[in-house]
């Protein structure tokens, strides 16, 4: 069993048009800006993929990363909790223009759901949004005395992770609060490809330490030296570099 | 005369207890774990999956995958731990965090909150103040007392889309401090310079009293 | 003449394809992973939070806080990772598992299981069966052809209570391989000395064929 | 923030008739057996607590541990998946004899309404057990033409574990498959008293590699040397060490 990719091409050749596309990260912390920019790169070459619905936690920031997969004109809908940033205007002006839907979910219903996704429960109850207009058309239940929103749950066809270690087996490490949303993605999609900056043996990662069993893993592509939205956004970078 | 948000938030943590686990709201919300009384320990959770992080390096020591729930960098503690993020809502869900602050467009009598949405217009965006409002144990509210266009933010009823129903306990606001008991705000303390008539003039429902008003006194900060 | 509970492992292992996320049930079905075909790499998962664990150690060197869901030691091997209940479950109830191998009771010819309860009396124990037939994306039986008094363990329906619901698509009996498709037993395979109609005598609803029976030939073992 | 205690029996103190308890561990790995007698041995020196509801995968094995709980007179109801084992001739006679309550649920079941517990979702849907005995009385739905059972979360008013090494903010970490249920348990207890093999520094546990962070705990005592219930068995052991 070697689920390694010899390169980012190949790691992102599965996905196709109008699929769900997990794409781990808290803001910058956590995303697999490499795994999108090849994205972006097959999509700049082939036309191919469009019309994906995005599942993050933010809609981008700057012109790099998930603003530049939202810029290029790839996404159609985006699934997430919290459309701001520093420089959100690639969301912005597409949503305020009717050119991108939004789903917001709050941000544990957000994790929730897709864990839910990935351990095979298909509904469950949250305090959360009750007597909001996130709650609107949901089914209400009273427990023991206090009403809960019925929510659904969230699966993918293929997720975008970065990880930190990973091995031919599958088995990863993340960096600090990188982990965030990335352990339940891997979790919820049908196919999970995952940039990591070091492949190692198995057994190179302490059994202990393993965050994300191999079992949720599809392919492991290394990467060794990660940008950081943070720091492409301090330094202006666009992407594809010859902007529009 | 009015406080700062440093000043309000000095308040704030002022009823943190030693021990708390505490999570604070995206903005101004931050700046209380800086005030924390000498002698308490107070843990901070963040939604992103840290818990017990420090406070933020100096400009240009930042390790962007070491960052709080508003993007920005903190830093490590013995004893932080990571997690994801089922495992951090699970904590704010599960009624395991002591106390969330976080601020408001507008806070209801009621208790109901508006934090997420101005109206129709513009973008939303909820991040995880609706898990907060129902998971923590005690919610309170760092608020200016009223807008930028001076009209009150504390009201009979939401006019804004609600965050959450019946949550908020208590509000730290510019002007006083003010707890929200059976549908109604209780004033506890005012600035000493304010008449009880002028505050009630700046908010949009009926100020209680419960016993005495104590004075609202911070330091200059 | 028919076949051990080790010679049926070797028959079921034969069916695990290389990288495949494997469940084996406690008791007879473990053995199946003695017998992995050469060149092919299954990974096996234990309920109690353990994937890609190696076989049983020396006597003498077990480590029990290293054990399978029979409590049974086993050891690491490279890659190995552990987990809690929770997140094991996740693997299970989430279709991540490729096959499940598991005893039975009863195997009716609608692909119902039952393996956890033999009535009123006695005490009932289920452990994660019941998530397993309806978690994995195939579940496979492994068990005698009749029981112990010669009755057919393979029926039209079952008469214990059920374990899950038209979850079985294979048993590897003592005496043959059957299919379930779309609510009838298939024959793919019989022990050579065996007629037809000799297996039919033994087995609690129609054997249908689609095809071929092949012979059922296993090693010594 | 020091949660550290000085002994087992104050450990264990604070259980009173009638409470429900989780207890740790799968079989005998991360049963924290410890724990266990020292409840037993209040009970022994004052008749409390009794009447218990006990939550744990299992029900015992031989008379040491749970076992020696339940033959103790001190266990009304079990909650659990398995009530089988080695030697179950504790429980398998007191619960012929109609004389302990027993409610079976599927394991995975079992784990998830515990972390549901804990996570603050009163129910959610599982495949499990639909069509059987077990899901009888309880709500059924149909998702995407599925259909699923409604289960609720399971909390306790105490729980016992048994982790590997502590702080005294409560972080711990787990030996192997010892991790098992407790890190949940953890989750869904109001008052989660942990047994350490060792008590660190804040600090010494790589942040990292914490699997229950400390908010999950309330009180923390260290076993330098925990009996494994598979050896105490293996020895014919009982407890309390005067046998009935």
């Amino acid at each position: 069993m070697d689920k390694t990719l010899p390169d980012l091409a190949t790691a992102v050749a599965g996905i196709r048009d109008d699929m769900t596309v997990m794409i781990g990260g808290f803001g910058g912390s956590g995303a697999p800006i490499e795994l999108i920019h090849a994205l972006i790169d097959r999509f700049v070459a082939t036309g191919h993929p469009r019309g994906l619905t995005v599942v993050n936690n933010n809609a981008g920031n700057g012109h790099v990363g998930l603003a530049a997969l939202i810029e290029a004109g790839m996404v159609a809908k985006l699934i997430c909790s919290f459309p701001r940033s520093a420089d959100p205007v690639v969301f912005t002006e597409r949503y305020l223009a009717g050119k991108i839907e939004l789903e917001l979910v709050p941000q544990g219903t957000l994790a929730e759901r897709i864990r839910a996704g990935g351990a095979g429960i298909p509904a469950f109850y949250t305090p959360t949004s009750y007597g909001t207009d996130l709650a609107k058309g949901k089914p209400v239940e009273v427990f023991e005395g206090r009403a809960y929103v019925q929510e659904r749950w969230l699966k993918a066809d293929c997720a975008l992770i970065k990880a930190h270690l990973g091995d031919r087996l599958g088995n990863l490490t993340y960096r600090m609060a990188a982990r965030n949303f990335n352990p339940l993605m891997c979790m919820a999609a049908a196919t999970t490809i995952v940039q990591v900056s070091r492949i190692v043996a198995p057994g190179e990662i302490d059994p202990e330490a393993v965050i994300t069993p191999g079992i949720f893993v599809q392919g492991v592509v290394e990467v060794p030296d990660p940008a950081q939205e943070e720091d492409l956004n301090r330094a202006g970078a666009r992407y594809p570099l010859v902007a529009a | 005369m009015k406080l700062s948000p440093a000043q309000m938030a000095w308040r704030a943590a002022q009823d943190i207890t030693d021990g708390a686990y505490v999570n604070l709201g995206i903005g101004f919300p931050e700046m209380v774990a800086k005030f924390q009384p000498p002698g308490r320990e107070a843990i901070f959770h963040t939604e992103n999956g840290i818990l017990g992080f420090g406070e933020a390096p100096p400009a240009g020591a930042e390790d962007w995958d070491l960052i709080n729930a508003g993007k920005k960098a903190v830093t490590l503690k013995p004893g932080t731990a990571f997690f994801h993020h089922a495992d951090s809502f699970a904590m704010v869900r599960g009624g395991h965090l002591d106390v969330a602050i976080l601020g408001a467009y507008e806070v209801a009598e009621t208790g109901d909150l508006a934090n997420w949405s101005t109206g129709p217009k513009g973008v939303p965006a909820v991040g995880g103040a609706m898990d907060l409002v129902h998971g923590a144990r005690r919610v309170a509210v760092m608020t200016d007392h009223v807008t930028k266009d001076g009209k009150p933010k504390l009201l009979e009823r939401c006019t804004l889309p609600l965050t959450g129903v019946g949550c908020v306990t208590r509000v730290y606001s510019s002007h006083a401090v003010i707890d929200i008991v059976g549908g109604r705000f209780v004033l506890r303390e005012k600035l000493p310079s304010l008449s009880h008539d002028a505050l009630q003039s700046m908010t949009g429902a009926v100020l209680h009293l419960d016993g005495p008003v104590a004075d609202l006194v911070v330091p200059d900060l």
